[in-house]
């Protein structure tokens, strides 16, 4: 009995004292050898990297010695090992600097989850009926192998389908090699958090369909459309880094900051003016804050970089886009429009940036052209304190999924995706994360054969018919290429922090070990035993592609590598093409439309990516859980944002259950009084809302993706998540809702004297 | 020389992203607490991000405010306790005896920035997340009081490490795992009787204020408070 | 009488003692109290003496002056008491404050403002403790058996008392009190038999 | 009053030698209460202090408002049995006993609220000066060890005070009763025999003990004022505190000691003894306290929203105007709408005016306990740290038990001992 226990029997009765003495023993479990020499209590730090959000920024681990329970070669036992304590961003990182996110550090807890799954799973039950039963490694790679043979020998292996996350590097790159092995279409490639809307906006203006980055510590003016960039959006450490040293980081010059949003994200909180325009006008407001410029540059006679032939302010001058046409659309104030664009003029350089919900309407593209628009305008396209874009190395293929054909969920829009013979599934849940429309649900249960490598049993692992658990990330080998946040190009590469806690095993292992099984064409493309080696093997290329690097001999550079986390390599800047005054061109605009009539549907529904649990993938992380949200502060479970006045009208008060309908279906949530909304948009962090997804995660709140309709933002095929239209009414009773603030201002005076 | 820990926190760089709150809980052992107690107001964590709005819409402004324990130089909560579980360290931190805490909360009620939180419960980790407990923090029991420390425990691996070394701790070389996780550097550490450090400096800035000043409490946090751009223009 | 009442005095009761022939208390049992001062008048005019008479009474009856008013020191033991005690109080609060000296909030470690209220409380503990003390020595303690008293007092009655009174004078006061109200003898050992 | 001695004191024992059916059901009742608050209490100590309502930031909750409540009535006897003897007013007679009674019983279930509200209530001991293993003494700034020495002294005192006049009565009863009861006594009376020596200590003793308990008292209260008034929480941080304590304490007290008198009155038909003119007398001094008290609440309110900072304002209109307006004003009713008439109105203060006047000032000073605790502490400096409270069913089965346990205590009190002071009656029908 513990000493507390016993002091307590000091008070407590007899009756109390025998409950206290009840208490279950630890059940008594072999010791293992360790397999590590350690000096006990001394903390060691060992490189990896973040993989909670695509931003790809680099850790540093914190490894004591700890007792745990774990299995080896099928025995449960305890064991001395290095157990990870805590992550840290890699101060030799250029994207995050040695600073983490919230997430990020919270990334920890997936790796001693209690409801990782521990060994292979079978399934037992129906689809979806989330019973499984453990199996051995072999008998479920022999299953996967027999079902494979017996596709191929149907000559049906173009027909096997293979949906990861994001992925990048080599793994994504083993895993295309294992489908060309096998005959199969590349992976499809499923993240809700991608902005591919972003991507054709660049490839069509900069030929590059990448995500940019921004050099905010030397720009004076900012101005955001709906992109939450501190918080979620693209690179947020790399950007707050950025925002930081914009603020204050040069003595005597803060630059300013304008964010446009009907929804008041933690970004737009920090702004110096928070502009609501009306939803689907960003690009419109864009192009007037363009035209300004354009006329403020002319009054000026100057000219922006990269523009030489004379008349190339001819398209904008046109009255269209003039302050008070675009007032009438917008709703924002004409003179307004014009002070920030004479205020851009006069501080240059300024840079504009768009992202979010402004994307998530039908004429996403419109905006995001506009805003590349107005920041050539500017003339911050690839200038100091401007936008640029990270370059990659022709050696390591930044190997993302940049055509649209291999976008999993646009293919899902388009109606692909039908009779696939065997799916693989890896760090993806479209069930959660498509709106009810796609129907993800039964389209898995036709699917004959569904192998998942998921850690966790979510809404689409549970359909499975075979899960081979996934090491945790700081389980197992990972490289990755940051797409942007970062000037100089990157390659982050992580040995295992730690030896794995169950009985798993790490994905690309698996993969290669199921194509030697197979044998043929499959494993002549996977030549390497290990992904050990295959990382080796990739990066001695690189060392090949470096003059820089060239001389040094490889072993070297590879343990230096492993011991910084990664390599970088400020020489091999990528120059952008000279924007070109054929490819200065103004977008058309085309109204935004939205999903359900006006009279039947009177508000605009906006989803945001939660800044606690992203698209909600991290949902399951008790921290995060109750980590209060930057502005409602509230914690374990979802909410709607109404406008105070909206809400008085309604007679809606704080924690109301209110019940949101759109055409595809309602939703019930405790209300949030949110004064930074506008009147006629109701936000909904997504996130929550898992049926299944562990026991901190699942059933709370309620997840926005069911309600949404499918129009998809034009040209693109994307989803656009923000274009649909619900009404609501009140249930009646208080909803679940937790909130740590107890009020919502200082009461309108200021408690810091001086 | 003895060391006088503060901290700077300018308000104009927080961006209110909450990592530091993550960080403290990790580093610090700090449980969590579920659904219902948090819904009772009994999360424990030691930092908060609180979040005021200015205005009204759409003329809004928000100010996101780090608040932790203030480590007073004339802390309320100190002369109450009891059992001197809450006392005045060497170097000026109100430092907090866990095991001599009876539990009568009488500290909390002192603190007027309410940042001691209490174990209603003993704190509870399903293992095996057990396994990410920090060894160089105590686990808290039922009953007794905590609060933010400056990460003490970071303070005293580099006073040793420096002492062992022979040498003087340099700048910015002890970091509270708030410090070390701010992307925008909002917050700074380091030690208030060295006028040239980075903390001193700011503490003497004209943005710098106290919380709650006008209570006498001397905190050793200054808050350096947000501009706005225009008056910085006019 | 005044040849008689020199040996009722002293000589004869001390020989009385001496040959240690049992002793005889006489008690009146009056029912009212003025009653009860007559017949202590009339004891004293039989020239018994003020320490030789007991009266007693279920309830007190000093307005009624049947003995006279006695000086008692407890009033000054109990500041005695206070004083040790407030010294100790505040010895005890300076002292371990000085055996853990430790500065909270800036304060200084001997705080006589609350060390104040410590020794205040203790001062006032020491008076309370002195006189409870004192009142069950002096008052209920000391002397029980030496004159025991009668179940009646209880009914009311008051009860006039003399100690030992020698053979010879028993009979004059046993006729004296006969008065006043019901009259008894008691035997009683002597208190050298007891010893 | 017209019965002689002897039926005086047959009346007054009756009580004590005659058992009536009442009794044991009583008893019964009440203890099955007393039970299952301790229970809940073994169950808040082995599960947690988190069974009960408190939170962050309102760390005070039923536990201390308890405490303040039970310490406030504890001031009835003591302190008036106290008043009354110095200025030797007759009509004390009756009342003197189950005054001090109240004192004593009262003190002891407060003293027990500080244990129940430990966040580690096995280790109370730590707030008491010993040589201890720690080698640590506890800190003599901290107001929670000056209540640990002020509760000490006032309850030792009480009791000697309550104890000494209870001997002659001892003997009294010894000479009455037969059987056991006899032995019993026999004892309790320390072998009084009622001499004029042993009257005369006694009234000495209980002269000095009248002049000592005064100061006791008022500090005892003070002391508890001061766990609020020296933290820097709005409307707490306040010189009026501790007089503003005092008063409610003895408010409550009478209150507590007319309510008691007349459940004594009729149960133990006693109706000669606690007469009218003793509720006459208390509800005058009743209705003094009850003025004194709206006079110190409004004497507060009015400086602190002259004074208009902001922190101590959100408390004011919090109370006022806010989420605890209801209680706020209830209890403005119960401590002086309410009783002001009764008590005011010669023909309103019979036996019931006052004890109904009692009632509502005993629960509207309850409530004035909680609305100084929670109010404060919910509405701190930091508007994001606000907060709320709401009791769960282990405070309420607590708070109720000590009430029940009160009744209990009492009965079985003046089971053993003559509730009213036989020999001062019997003194007092000399005069």
């Amino acid at each position: 009995m513990e000493r507390r226990d016993f002091l307590k029997l000091g008070v407590l009765t007899g009756a109390t004292a025998t409950l206290a003495s009840c208490e279950k023993p630890a059940q008594q479990l072999v010791r293992f050898i360790p397999e590590e020499d350690f000096v006990p209590g001394i903390a060691t730090w060992k490189p990896s990297l973040c993989t909670v959000c695509p931003a790809g920024c680099g850790m540093m681990v914190r490894i004591l010695d700890g007792e745990a329970e774990v299995v080896r070669n099928g025995q449960r036992g305890l064991i001395k090992m290095g157990l990870a304590k805590k992550l840290e961003g890699n101060p030799k990182h250029p994207v995050n600097r040695g600073k983490l996110c919230a997430r990020g550090q919270a990334g920890l807890q997936i790796t001693y989850h209690p409801d990782r799954v521990r060994t292979p799973l079978r399934r037992s039950g129906q689809r979806g009926s989330g019973v499984f039963h453990a199996i051995g490694w072999d008998e479920a790679l022999s299953e996967i192998v027999v079902k494979l043979q017996e596709v191929r020998s149907r000559q049906r292996t173009n027909s096997i389908r293979f949906v990861t996350g994001w992925v990048r590097g080599q793994r994504r790159e083993l895993i295309n090699k294992f489908l060309e092995g096998l005959g199969a279409p590349r992976a499809l490639e499923f993240e809700p958090l991608d902005e591919p809307v972003l991507r054709r906006a660049n490839l069509l203006d900069f030929g590059r369909p990448v995500l940019p980055s921004f050099d905010f510590a030397r720009s004076n003016y900012v101005i955001c459309f709906g992109a939450d960039f501190l918080g979620t959006w693209n690179s947020p450490v790399a950007q707050s880094i950025g925002y930081g040293e914009m603020r204050r980081g040069r003595p005597g010059n803060r630059g300013k900051f304008v964010q446009v949003e009907q929804r008041m994200s933690q970004t737009g909180a920090n702004a110096d003016e928070w502009v609501p325009c009306s939803p689907g006008t960003e690009g419109l407001l864009a192009l007037g804050l363009a035209h300004s410029v354009v006329m403020e540059k002319l009054r000026r006679s100057e000219q922006p970089a990269g523009v030489h032939n004379r008349d190339w302010a001819e398209p904008l001058t046109t009255e269209t886009y003039s302050p008070t046409e675009v007032e009438k659309k917008t709703g924002v104030r004409a003179s307004s429009i014009e002070r920030w664009a004479r205020e851009m003029a006069d501080h240059p350089p300024a840079v504009a940036l768009i992202g979010g919900a402004a994307l998530a309407h039908t004429n996403g593209l419109f905006s995001a052209l506009a805003v590349n628009l107005l920041n050539r305008t500017l003339g911050s396209v690839g200038t100091p304190g401007g936008v640029f874009f990270t370059p990659g190395s022709p050696a390591i293929k930044v190997a993302r999924s940049l055509s649209q054909n291999s976008d999993f969920l646009s293919q899902l829009l388009s109606g692909g995706f039908e009779n696939a013979e065997a799916l693989f599934l890896y760090k993806a849940n479209p069930v959660f994360a498509t709106p009810p429309g796609l129907r993800m649900g039964e389209k898995l249960t036709r699917t004959p054969f569904i192998v998942s490598f998921s850690s966790f049993i979510d809404e689409t692992s549970v359909f499975a018919d075979l899960i081979l658990p996934d090491h945790s990330p700081l389980e197992s080998w990972l490289d990755d290429v940051p797409e942007s946040g970062t000037s100089e190009a990157v390659f982050t590469l992580a040995r295992p922090v730690m030896r794995p806690l169950h009985d798993t095993r790490a994905m690309p292992e698996v993969v290669m070990d199921i194509a030697n099984r197979l044998g043929g064409e499959v494993r002549e493309a996977l030549p390497w035993k290990t992904f050990e080696e295959m990382l080796q093997a990739s990066y001695a290329q690189l060392a090949r592609s470096q003059p820089c690097n060239s001389t040094q001999d490889f072993d070297k550079l590879w343990e230096q590598i492993l011991e910084q986390g990664g390599w970088r390599d400020g020489n091999c800047q990528l120059h952008l093409p000279e924007a070109s005054a054929s490819q200065f061109r103004v977008p058309e605009f085309s109204a935004p439309t939205f999903d359900g009539n006006e009279q039947e549907f009177p508000f605009y529904f906006q989803p945001y990516v939660s800044g606690a649990f992203l698209d909600g993938s991290v949902a399951h992380l008790p921290w995060m859980q109750e980590l209060p949200d930057a502005l409602s502060t509230a914690m374990w479970g979802t909410w709607l944002e109404v406008n105070p006045k909206t809400a008085e009208k309604l007679q809606v008060r704080q924690g109301d259950l209110i019940r949101v309908r759109s055409p595809h279906g309602t939703l019930e949530v405790p209300a949030v009084i949110n004064p930074g909304i506008a009147f006629d948009v109701l936000a909904m962090p997504m996130g929550q809302g898992h049926e299944n997804f562990g026991r901190y995660g699942s059933l709370r709140g309620a997840n926005p993706m069911r309600i949404l309709g499918l129009s998809e933002v034009r040209e693109v095929g994307a989803l656009a998540w923000a274009a649909t239209r619900v009404n609501l009414s009140k249930v009646g009773q208080k909803g679940r809702l937790v909130l740590a603030a107890g009020a919502l201002s200082e009461q309108g005076r200021d408690l810091e004297l001086r | 020389m003895s060391h006088r820990w503060g901290m700077a926190v300018d308000l104009d760089r927080c961006t209110g992203c909450s990592a530091c709150v993550v960080a403290c809980q990790a580093e610090n052992n700090i449980p969590t607490v579920g659904e219902e107690a948090a819904r009772r107001g009994r999360t424990m964590h030691w930092i908060r991000i609180e979040r005021y709005y200015e205005g009204e819409f759409p003329n809004l402004r928000v100010k996101f405010q780090p608040v932790l324990c203030q480590q007073c130089d004339n802390a309320p909560c100190e002369p109450v306790c009891p059992t001197y579980a809450s006392y005045h360290t060497a170097e000026g931190l109100n430092g907090q005896v866990y095991n001599r805490c009876i539990g009568t909360r009488y500290c909390a009620n002192a603190c007027p920035y309410t940042v001691r939180t209490f174990n209603f419960f003993n704190p509870v980790w399903d293992k095996p997340l057990d396994l990410q407990l920090n060894p160089d923090v105590s686990i808290r029991q039922v009953g007794m009081m905590e609060k933010c420390t400056f990460c003490v425990q970071r303070i005293k691996a580099t006073e040793i490490q420096a002492e062992a070394e022979g040498r003087e701790l340099t700048e910015g070389e002890p970091t509270p795992a708030c410090v070390q996780s701010c992307a925008p550097k909002a917050i700074t550490f380091g030690d208030l009787n060295d006028p040239e450090s980075e903390v001193s400096r700011l503490a003497r800035s004209r943005r710098g204020t106290k919380l709650l000043d006008e209570l006498g409490t001397q905190p050793k946090i200054t808050y350096l408070q947000r501009d706005s751009w225009d008056d910085k223009n006019s | 009488m005044r040849p008689e009442r020199v040996p009722l005095g002293s000589r004869q009761r001390q020989l009385s003692v001496r040959l240690m022939t049992s002793e005889n208390d006489i008690v009146v049992l009056c029912s009212e109290p003025d009653l009860a001062k007559q017949s202590v008048n009339a004891l004293l005019a039989a020239g018994v003496r003020r320490s030789e008479i007991i009266v007693m009474s279920s309830e007190p009856l000093e307005e009624y002056g049947i003995t006279p008013h006695q000086r008692t020191i407890m009033p000054w033991l109990v500041v005695c008491g206070a004083i040790v005690f407030g010294i100790g109080g505040f010895l005890l609060a300076s002292l371990t404050q000085k055996s853990y000296p430790i500065h909270t909030g800036g304060m200084q470690v001997v705080t006589l403002w609350s060390d104040g209220i410590i020794t205040y409380e203790l001062t006032m503990l020491g008076a309370i403790l002195t006189t409870g003390v004192v009142f069950l020595l002096t008052g209920v303690l000391v002397g029980r058996r030496q004159f025991p008293g009668e179940p009646e007092v209880s009914g009311g009655k008051v009860l006039v008392g003399v100690v030992s009174v020698p053979a010879s004078a028993r009979k004059e006061i046993i006729e004296r009190l006969k008065a006043f109200g019901e009259v008894r003898q008691r035997q009683r050992p002597s208190p050298d038999l007891r010893a | 009053m017209t019965k002689t001695a002897e039926q005086m004191q047959r009346d007054l024992l009756r009580p004590v030698i005659e058992t009536s059916w009442r009794f044991p059901v009583a008893v019964a009742a009440l203890g099955i209460f007393v039970i299952a608050g301790f229970s809940a209490w073994m169950y808040q100590v082995y599960t947690g202090i988190g069974v009960a309502g408190i939170n962050r930031p309102v760390f005070w909750g039923f536990y201390i408002t308890n405490f303040v409540f039970w310490i406030g009535i504890s001031h009835a006897g003591t302190l008036i049995s106290a008043i009354l003897r110095i200025s030797n007013a007759t009509w004390r007679r009756p009342i003197t006993r189950c005054a001090e009674v109240i004192t004593v019983f009262a003190l002891m279930i407060g003293a027990i609220f500080p244990l129940i509200h430990l966040g580690r209530s096995w280790q109370f001991f730590w707030l008491a000066p010993y040589p201890s293993e720690r080698g640590l003494w506890p800190n003599y700034r901290s107001p929670l060890v000056w209540d640990f020495f002020a509760i000490n002294t006032y309850l030792i005192g009480s009791i000697t005070f309550l104890i000494l006049p209870i001997i002659p009565d001892c003997a009294l009863l010894r000479d009455t009763c037969v059987g056991w009861r006899r032995k019993v006594y026999s004892i309790l009376c320390l072998g009084w025999r009622g001499t004029q020596r042993q009257w005369h200590q006694l009234e000495a003793a209980m002269r000095i003990m009248s002049v000592v308990i005064i100061p006791v008292a008022v500090s005892v209260h003070t002391i508890v004022s001061w766990d609020f008034a020296m933290t820097p929480v709005p409307m707490w941080h306040s010189t009026i505190f501790a007089p503003y304590f005092v008063a409610g304490a003895i408010f409550s007290g009478i209150a507590a000691l007319i309510i008691a008198m007349a459940f004594l009155r009729s149960f133990l038909h006693l109706e000669e003894y606690l007469n009218p003119q003793c509720f006459d007398n208390l509800g005058k001094l009743l209705l003094v306290m009850s003025l004194l008290w709206f006079y110190f609440i409004f004497a507060e309110r009015l400086t602190t929203w002259y004074g208009n900072t902001r922190s101590e304002m959100a408390v004011l209109w919090l109370t006022q105007r806010g989420s605890y307006r209801g209680l706020f004003w209830l209890m403005l009713c119960c401590n002086f709408v309410f009783p002001f008439p009764l008590l005011a109105i010669k023909k309103l203060r019979t036996v019931l005016g006052t004890f109904l006047a009692s009632i509502t000032v005993v629960i509207g000073m309850w409530i004035e306990r909680y609305l100084i605790i929670v109010p404060s502490l919910s509405h701190k400096f930091l508007p994001y740290a606000w907060g709320t409270y709401r009791p769960t069913w282990v405070e309420i089965t607590i708070t109720a038990a000590t009430f029940c346990g009160m009744a209990l205590l009492y009965i079985l009190f003046s089971k053993i001992v003559p509730i009213v002071s036989v020999w001062e009656l019997k003194a007092g029908l000399r005069q």
